[in-house]
């Protein structure tokens, strides 16, 4: 067991704890963005900074979702600095998604109606990795990354073009804080074939197969009509 | 085409790069073509057996790899400080108004391809410039104009035959 | 005689009562306050306490955090408990983390059930407590119902042989077969004719000198033994391990491989059903090509003046194009216009097929239009007609006939599989498309289900596909198959079908419908034969357990007697109602029976993005749409449901291929069943959705629920009796004035 | 586990020695670093070759030439030097070398042109030695750079190379060099400056018998290329310090993360573990000492956010430079999750001086808690551009003024930025610092990896630090909020700033926002990244006010602020800048003064550049 003091609360933790866990256990809220329990800490968003003191070192901030409980550490989760800054923080998100309605509800969370800057161009994808982390982690996948640097940083499948390895399982859909990412951004054809027609080829967008093409559909539609009879138990006996 | 797979593939195959890191492969296959072109990656990622995502944000993170083809000529201009502060971006604000192409472009005519680079530690003769790897320090604005004017010339030449 | 249905609703029941049953544990998380704010978790515990089965309940703040999970492992330990239900967030998040706790304290994780109390609930409902709690203790109770009955399916493994068979020796059964012989792998080439080489299309540069060189390369391998004048007749044995029995001339020797490749290859067709025209005027591509190298070697050059090529991808029989004839076309068209400056060139196409954007067909069809190169398109219904020396060709734009002059037809026509590809995908099982081109089989499912047979295809029998696409193709394949005979062993826990064979009848409906081929009628003595499943092939989709007459299959963790269960639980009210002051009557109850991969990822969602106005419907999870037996939706009327709502994958996004196509079909009969019966058929409703579409999810669902309580109130009971001859059950009628 | 290696097994190394002919040997070195290549050092060696084989000089005379690494004094390159008069010609032409041969080397006579001129006394010199700008040096690291051929072990060999390992190997339990190493006081090197021997330390104590050991040689900061011409000018002294390294953390592996902006230093690392492979000294069994360690080169691939030691890790297994929380240190989780020891070029190069020397000697060079030597690269507006290696503590005055020569053209002084774009800038004020590392964070800077950026009175702070701020925003990684998205607002404000589009209030916008972006941001780079706006605007706020207030800009940089005119009576209608003008915004006829279309031009300051009667004016 290790002990430290969060907040003036002397509190024991587990080894290999993290901070923002052990505040969770004891029941002082952190906030997070691109912290999930079910993924690898990542700490991106910077939301969740708590001040720490160590002995004869000045105070510093870290990022709680993955700095481990240390023997008496001494941390705020609440500090002048630690507001200050979260709410710089929440302004510069507010920066890129000034038109998206969950981030402007964050940013007013922490007090920021206005950002001082603004991106070029709005965006709601805040690049906190949760979709990118779960496709890998979650679904074993990695149908998604995140692509090019810096500023350009974004989600997007290979080549940016449809994703041929998406299973279409919507959990990148589901995990996005903001709800930027469609499934349909991901979904792609799994074909080797890379060349594209004027036709309009029905094709299985999970799949890819061509097996959905029009023709083979009705030969489909041929069996299930004589095989979901018998799905009918009344039908056999009469 | 076809030439530019099979070679590929001879990389791929090359145990010499291997350790799981796709990274190698890149720059053997960057040296060769000058870029990565699609086919790379795949088979990269195939013969490795890791995600095609994975491949493809290390081949938009790293400035060293391109994915368009590059031009025949390559133009690096030195944009640390000592050349920064002895007027490369005057250089450069030159060399793209000749070219008609902004820095980390190519021409249409797939001639030149003009790129910027941090600091090639030659600082004491910048502003550098790197023409298809070979340094010419000190330059100036008018330096560059006869640079341009001496390689469209010999590639006039080749033309004719 | 007992239904089946019916034997398995008292199994059920019986199932709950007796102190064999297994020992259940339910965790409910507060998720910080998430959860807990809203609800009152700890009267949701003691409400799940008294439910059958349920020894173990316990409120986390965190269980997904490392203590929390720890807690959980001690539990499991200290009572015993056999499985365990965890009530929080959305499956799809944190299963797998779940998973990996109750394995690490030794349960199986099939026994691991979350349910979503979180999104589907909470966030549902964000300030109505009651309506919360009470979708809450159903969906938990649904969710222990379901662990009450399910059984683990049994791990399978099979070995690996490390050999491949190679079908075909163009140029990618060539260069597949060399890649996988220079990893050691022991190859066999197979091939119909009598030398190696295949039929590689001809008119394209370099072509020909690739393969004499991958042909003198192979020849001398160590690793590759080639099979000349010889065709592959049976294939059986399951993926890894192939029993495949080729004949050569009239001895057939029998191979045993891990992986099965097949390049087998396409050849232009030939100019059958055209023969009618004059054939002095008329020529094939090929043909015209051999001309065209006579013409460049005498002076005179090219005679005729007027040529119009007929590009023909298949497309006038309905087919597709390929870029490698588009191409070859195109590259014809401009070699005549350089061997004679002046000559006419027109070119009718459906659909040019230019390769890779701002690869070389497409430089190739500008020059053409430099060079004065007239492209003309037509349409499906409109093809062009031939006259004697005239091309009758409809204008779409103008919409009037024109009439192209020409001295010289040709007809580049279209490229097809070669003769034998039908058998072949017939022996492996391999879908094919309109003009017979063979699909790659691909089951994406759940990823540790995700099936790969040991089958693969190559080349231009997927789509022809010139020699740079084709070298491309051949080295991916053979990396994967190197990837595939390199594990050692392939194996599988996930759910398959299982036949018991002292009920099947061997009526063959399963094998008729199954999208896998995995079942296959074995012959067993008596009469009847017998239907066996392959366990490596089988996805778990329940499509043959649905259409067994006698219910004689079963599919762990999808039973019958599993879903009956969970339906029931879910229109069970009684036990809150004295928790709380009842049920408000005029709420319909609605069972909704959704597809994972598309309703009810769409109710997650719907929940995530805190979409409340979303009426209490009873969310029951399948994993396909194929599983839906008609006998649950009248089980869950017979239960007192007022609506069943079906929500499936959109045609053409099931990830069983065609569970979505089966489920509508069966929903459309039951519905005119009911009809039949004076059970107003709106009560059953279906709806086609994609994993995210939230939205469409909400809107139908609210539709469906104020339909149905609108007509509540013209209530009039009366005894209806259910086809199926349940003896005494009913249905109570509904009927909504219609 | 060294097993004590007696004199006869040491004899082929000696032998070396022996065969070996000593620095005292009469030898030519042409300087053959990439700064006096790129001025044609190649040709003039190659010259040297021919000219010598004409007159047979290598036997009548016993003469060798040598192309040594980098001599540190660019800006008079190409360096030739004649030893062991030690006689320095500065910018040498092919065309000089038969005279040079003819009268220096065989007539033994001085050529006058060909010495450096010192320009404060404008007077000749003719040996090395009494360069100014060698004079004031402490040469410890680069002290072989101008003697020895970097591509021959046994010139390395002969300066008495590699037997700091020897008597590790032969004399030395691990805890013993970590001991030594503590005693010397190094400190990184690459920056941060934490105490080297105790990050071997905590390295060797992590349990687990696989750790790598990593040369972190991706030096990024523009204007800082010391680490190049180490490697390129004695690769083995880092490989050596590596071996010594390795023994006392007890690594089997190491790697070099070199940038692959360095074709030549990567060449000569390659020749160089070769040869040190097939001498014994890499590999299995070194020196007979039952160690085994090798080295393998890793290209670093155009990233400067792979200076940070998780980035490099990442980069070196295949993935994206993104660096990752810290802790768990790379000495407890690093490569491929082993301990991993992390070290910049200059610190491996100091291990086996201090072995050789001691670690006294060198704990007392420089001062107190700054020991050893620094290597700074002067850049910019400075008289003797070039590499320097001086004692930590001097003065920043002396190495300006002293070492420096001076700011050029007479121009006053302005501001250092040391530590490139991570670093901070230091105001005339200033001068008198002494450069160690709690000194220069005293005063926003750091000693960073040792760029040194002289700006002139000519140098705009704003368009200064807007400069780094385009450095940093570009190689942010991006994952990290207040880097990515932090380092683009404080750039588009400082760029607005520079249009003279500022506003009141974005100098407090700034201070805040960098404040905050160095506090919460992932790594070193965005922790890092504000530097040099703080700095600037610690030190130069009335500038920064001038532009947003008065909106003009002092030192008639920013081109929003400035307009070129044509001054009448200076210009003769040369009609040279009207040529010139890229936007042909000037007009006017021969002999007649220039107009030039203030809404045509884009200040790009050409006409300024080639005006030879000074007649355009900036206002």
């Amino acid at each position: 067991m290790i002990h430290l003091t969060i907040d003036d609360k002397s509190i024991e933790a587990t080894a290999g704890r993290t901070l923002l866990e052990a505040c969770r256990e004891n029941g002082i809220q952190i906030p997070t963005l691109c912290y999930h329990p079910a993924l690898e800490p990542y700490g991106a968003c910077r939301l969740c900074v708590v001040e720490i003191y160590k002995e004869e070192q000045s105070s510093r901030l870290v990022a709680a979702c993955a700095y481990p409980c240390e023997e008496g550490l001494n941390v705020k989760t609440n500090s002048k600095a630690v507001q200050r800054n979260r709410r710089v923080v929440a302004e510069l998100l507010l920066a890129s998604g000034y038109d998206t309605p969950e981030i402007v509800a964050l940013a007013s969370e922490f007090g920021v109606k206005e950002a001082r800057y603004k991106m070029p161009q709005a965006d709601s994808c805040i690049i906190c990795g949760l979709c990118v982390r779960a496709c890998k982690e979650i679904v074993g996948i990695s149908a998604i990354s995140l692509i090019n640097r810096g500023i350009n940083k974004k989600v997007s499948p290979p080549f940016e073009e449809t994703s041929p390895t998406c299973i279409g399982c919507g959990t990148c859909v589901l995990i996005c804080p903001t709800g930027y990412i469609k499934l349909r951004d991901v979904f792609g054809s799994h074909s080797i074939y890379r060349y594209s027609s004027d036709y309009d080829r029905a094709q299985c967008r999970i799949c890819s197969d061509l097996n959905m093409s029009s023709k083979f559909n009705q030969l489909i539609e041929g069996v299930t009509s004589d095989a979901a009879s018998y799905g009918i138990s009344g039908d056999q006996n009469g | 085409m076809q030439k530019i797979i099979s070679e590929i593939n001879e990389i791929v195959q090359d145990e010499a790069l291997g350790k799981g890191s796709i990274i190698p492969y890149f720059e053997e296959i960057q040296g060769r073509f000058r870029y990565l072109p699609p086919e790379a990656l795949i088979l990269v990622c195939e013969h490795l057996n890791i995600p095609l995502s994975q491949a493809y944000a290390v081949a938009t993170f790293y400035h060293a790899f391109s994915l368009r083809p590059k031009g025949k000529h390559c133009m690096n201009i030195c944009m640390g400080t000592a050349c920064h502060v002895r007027g490369s971006p005057q250089l450069l604000d030159r060399l793209e108004t000749k070219l008609g192409v902004k820095a980390g472009s190519t021409t249409r005519d797939k001639l030149f391809t003009l790129e910027t680079v941090n600091c090639l530690g030659a600082c004491a003769l910048g502003p550098i410039v790197v023409i298809d790897g070979e340094y010419s320090g000190q330059m100036t604005p008018q330096k560059s104009d006869a640079l341009l004017r001496r390689i469209m010339r010999s590639e006039e030449k080749e033309q004719r035959g | 005689m007992l239904h089946p249905m019916e034997y398995q609703a008292i199994r059920m029941g019986n199932g709950m009562e007796d102190d064999t049953s297994p020992r259940i544990g339910v965790i409910i998380c507060n998720c910080g306050q998430e959860i807990a704010g809203l609800l009152d978790t700890e009267d949701l515990r003691q409400l799940t306490a008294d439910i059958r089965g349920v020894v173990y309940t316990n409120c986390e703040a965190y269980p997904c955090s490392k203590d929390g999970q720890a807690r959980i492992r001690q539990a499991i330990e200290d009572h015993g408990l056999e499985r365990v239900l965890i009530a929080g967030c959305a499956p799809r998040l944190v299963e797998k983390l779940f998973r990996e706790t109750v394995e690490s304290a030794g349960i199986r994780g099939n026994y691991l059930e979350v349910v979503d109390i979180r999104e589907g609930c909470v966030y549902v409902h964000p300030n109505d407590t009651k309506a919360a709690f009470q979708q809450a203790a159903d969906i938990i109770e649904i969710g222990v119902a379901r662990l009450g009955t399910i059984t683990l399916p049994h791990e399978y493994c099979a070995e690996i042989v490390r050999k491949a068979l190679v079908i075909g020796s163009g140029l990618s059964g060539l260069t597949t077969a060399i890649a996988l012989a220079d990893e050691g792998i022991r190859v066999t080439l197979v091939e119909q004719d009598s030398r190696l080489g295949g039929k590689t299309f001809p008119l394209q540069s370099g072509a020909a000198e690739l393969i004499t060189q991958q042909v003198k390369k192979i020849k001398t391998h160590p690793n590759v033994h080639i099979m000349l004048n010889s065709h592959v007749t049976s294939v059986s044995g399951q993926p890894g391990n192939y029993t495949v029995s080729a004949c050569q001339g009239n001895n057939t020797s029998a191979l045993n491989v891990g992986a099965v490749i097949v390049a087998s290859g396409a050849e232009p067709q030939k100019l059958n059903g055209y023969d009618w025209y004059d054939r002095s005027r008329v020529r094939t591509h090929l043909e015209f090509d051999a001309e065209l190298d006579d013409a460049s070697k005498t002076e005179h050059g090219l005679v005729q003046s007027d040529v119009v090529m007929v590009l023909d991808g298949g497309e006038i029989n309905g087919g597709r194009g390929s870029p490698l004839n588009s191409n070859s076309t195109i590259r014809q068209a401009i070699r005549v216009k350089q061997l004679s400056p002046d000559a006419n060139v027109t070119l009718l196409f459906r659909d040019l097929y230019l390769g890779v954007q701002g690869g070389p067909g497409e430089d190739g069809f500008m020059y053409a239009q430099e060079l004065g190169i007239m492209f003309f398109r037509y349409y499906k219904g409109r093809p062009p007609v031939i006259h004697d020396s005239t091309i009758e060709m409809h204008d779409r734009q103008t919409g009037e006939i024109t009439r192209i002059p020409f001295d010289r037809v040709v007809f580049s026509l279209p490229i097809m599989p070669r003769e034998g590809t039908d058998s072949l995908a017939g022996l492996l099982h391999l879908p094919q498309d309109e003009q017979g081109f063979l699909i790659e089989p691909r089951f994406p499912l759940r990823p540790d289900d995700a099936s790969a047979d040991g089958v693969y295809v190559s080349g231009s029998v997927h789509l022809p596909v010139d020699t740079a696409e084709t070298l491309f193709q051949a080295y991916i394949t053979s990396a994967r198959t190197k990837h595939f005979l390199a594990q050692e062993t392939i194996c599988k826990n996930s759910p398959v079908a299982g036949i018991d064979p002292g009920l099947c009848t061997g009526c063959g409906a399963c094998a008729q419908v199954c999208p896998t081929q995995a079942i296959q009628m074995i012959k067993r003595d008596g009469l009847l034969s017998l239907s066996e499943v392959d366990e490596l092939r089988c996805i778990g989709c329940g499509n043959c357990l649905v259409v067994c007459p006698v219910k004689a299959i079963a599919l762990p963790g999808w039973s019958d007697q599993t879903i009956l269960a969970q339906i029931s639980a879910a229109l069970e009210t009684t036990r809150y109602q004295n928790s709380f002051n009842g049920v408000s009557e005029n709420k319909p109850r609605i069972v909704a029976l959704t597809c994972e991969w598309s309703a009810y990822s769409a109710a997650e969602i719907a929940g995530a993005r805190r979409e409340s106005k979303f009426p209490d419907v009873k969310i029951i999870r399948m994993n396909c749409s194929a599983r839906l037996d008609p006998d649950h939706i009248l089980w869950a009327f017979l239960n007192g449901a007022d609506g069943v709502f079906v929500g499936i994958c959109n045609p053409g996004e099931c990830h069983y291929r065609t569970g979505n196509l089966y489920a509508r079909e069966r929903v459309k009969r039951l519905k005119n069943q009911l009809a039949d019966h004076g059970v107003d058929p709106r009560r059953l409703h279906l709806e086609f959705m994609s994993g995210d579409d939230y939205k469409k999810f909400i809107g139908t669902v609210t539709r469906f629920a104020n339909q149905l309580s609108v007509e509540q109130t013209s209530l009039k009971s009366e005894e209806l009796v259910h086809p199926g001859g349940w003896n005494g059950k009913t249905i109570r009628n509904r009927s909504m004035g219609a | 586990m060294a097993n004590i290696i007696s004199p006869v097994e040491l004899d082929p190394f000696e032998i070396i020695q022996e065969a070996f002919k000593g620095p005292d040997h009469p030898s030519i070195t042409i300087c053959g670093g990439t700064g006096c290549r790129v001025l044609g050092s190649e040709k003039l060696s190659e010259a040297f070759r021919e000219e010598f084989d004409r007159q047979n000089i290598q036997a009548t005379l016993d003469f060798d030439i040598k192309t040594t690494g980098c001599h540190g004094f660019c800006e008079q390159g190409p360096l030739v030097v004649i030893r062991p008069s030690g006689i320095m010609y500065a910018h040498v032409a092919a065309k000089d070398v038969p005279e040079i041969v003819e009268r220096t080397i065989i007539g033994g006579k001085i050529i006058d042109r060909l010495l450096y001129m010192d320009p404060q006394s404008g007077e000749k010199i003719e040996h090395e030695q009494d360069v100014p700008f060698y004079q004031f040096q402490q040469r410890v690291i680069l002290d072989l750079n101008g003697l020895i051929d970097p591509q021959k072990i046994e010139e390395y060999i002969a300066e008495g190379g590699y037997t700091a390992l020897q008597t590790v190997l032969s004399t030395m339990p691990p805890e013993q060099v970590i001991d030594e190493i503590k005693a010397s006081g190094l400190r990184g090197r690459g920056g941060a400056g934490f105490p080297t021997g105790y990050k071997w330390e905590l390295c060797k104590n992590q349990p687990g018998d696989v750790k790598y050991i990593i040369c972190n040689a991706d030096e990024g900061d523009p204007g800082a290329y010391m680490d190049r011409s180490i490697m390129e000018g004695n690769p083995h002294r880092v490989l050596e310090g590596m071996i010594i390294g390795a023994y006392a953390i007890g690594a089997q592996t190491g790697y070099v993360y070199i940038r692959n902006e360095y074709p030549l230093a990567v060449k000569h690392l390659r020749e160089a573990i070769a040869q040190a492979e097939s001498n014994g000294f890499l590999g299995r069994n070194i020196l007979k000492s039952g160690f085994d360690f090798s080295v393998g080169i890793k290209l670093g691939s155009g990233a400067f956010v792979c200076g940070e030691e998780t980035a490099l890790i990442a980069s070196i297994e295949g993935r994206v430079g993104e660096p990752r929380p810290r802790p768990p240190f790379p000495a407890e989780k690093g490569l491929w999750g082993k301990p991993t020891n992390i070290n910049n070029v200059k610190s491996w190069a100091s291990v086996p001086i201090i072995i050789t020397r001691g670690a006294d000697w060198f704990a007392n060079i420089g001062t107190g808690t700054s020991t050893g030597t620094m290597i700074f690269s002067l850049v910019g507006n400075i008289n003797n551009t070039g590499l320097v290696e001086v004692p930590m503590g001097i003065s920043l005055r002396d190495l300006i003024y002293n070492i420096g020569g001076g700011i050029p053209n007479g121009k006053e002084f302005k501001a250092a930025q040391i530590g490139g774009p991570s670093g901070g800038c230091i105001p005339a004020e200033h001068l008198d610092v002494h450069i160690d590392y709690e000194s220069l964070s005293a005063l926003g800077a750091i000693m960073g990896s040792g760029g040194l950026v002289v700006a002139d009175e000519d140098v705009c702070m704003v368009d200064f630090a807007r400069y780094f701020m385009t450095f940093t925003q570009e190689e942010s990684c991006g994952k990290c909020v207040p880097c990515r998205v932090g380092t683009k607002a404080m750039l588009s404000t400082l760029e607005r700033i520079c249009n003279g589009e500022g506003k009141p209030g974005d100098v407090e916008y700034l201070i805040e926002l960098g404040e905050e972006i160095k506090r919460a941001s992932l790594c070193g780079l965005g922790q890092t990244a504000p530097n040099p706006v703080l700095s600037t605007i610690r030190y130069f706020r009335q500038e920064y006010e001038a532009h947003i207030i008065d909106e003009t800009c002092p030192s008639k940089v920013c081109k929003g602020l400035i307009t070129y005119s044509v001054i009448p009576e200076n210009c003769t209608g040369c009609m040279v800048c009207l040529r010139d003008c890229p936007e042909n915004a000037i007009s006017g006829e021969k002999q007649k003064p220039h107009q030039i279309d203030v809404n045509l031009c884009t200040r790009c300051g050409m006409c300024k550049s080639v005006c030879k009667f000074d007649a355009i004016m900036v206002t």
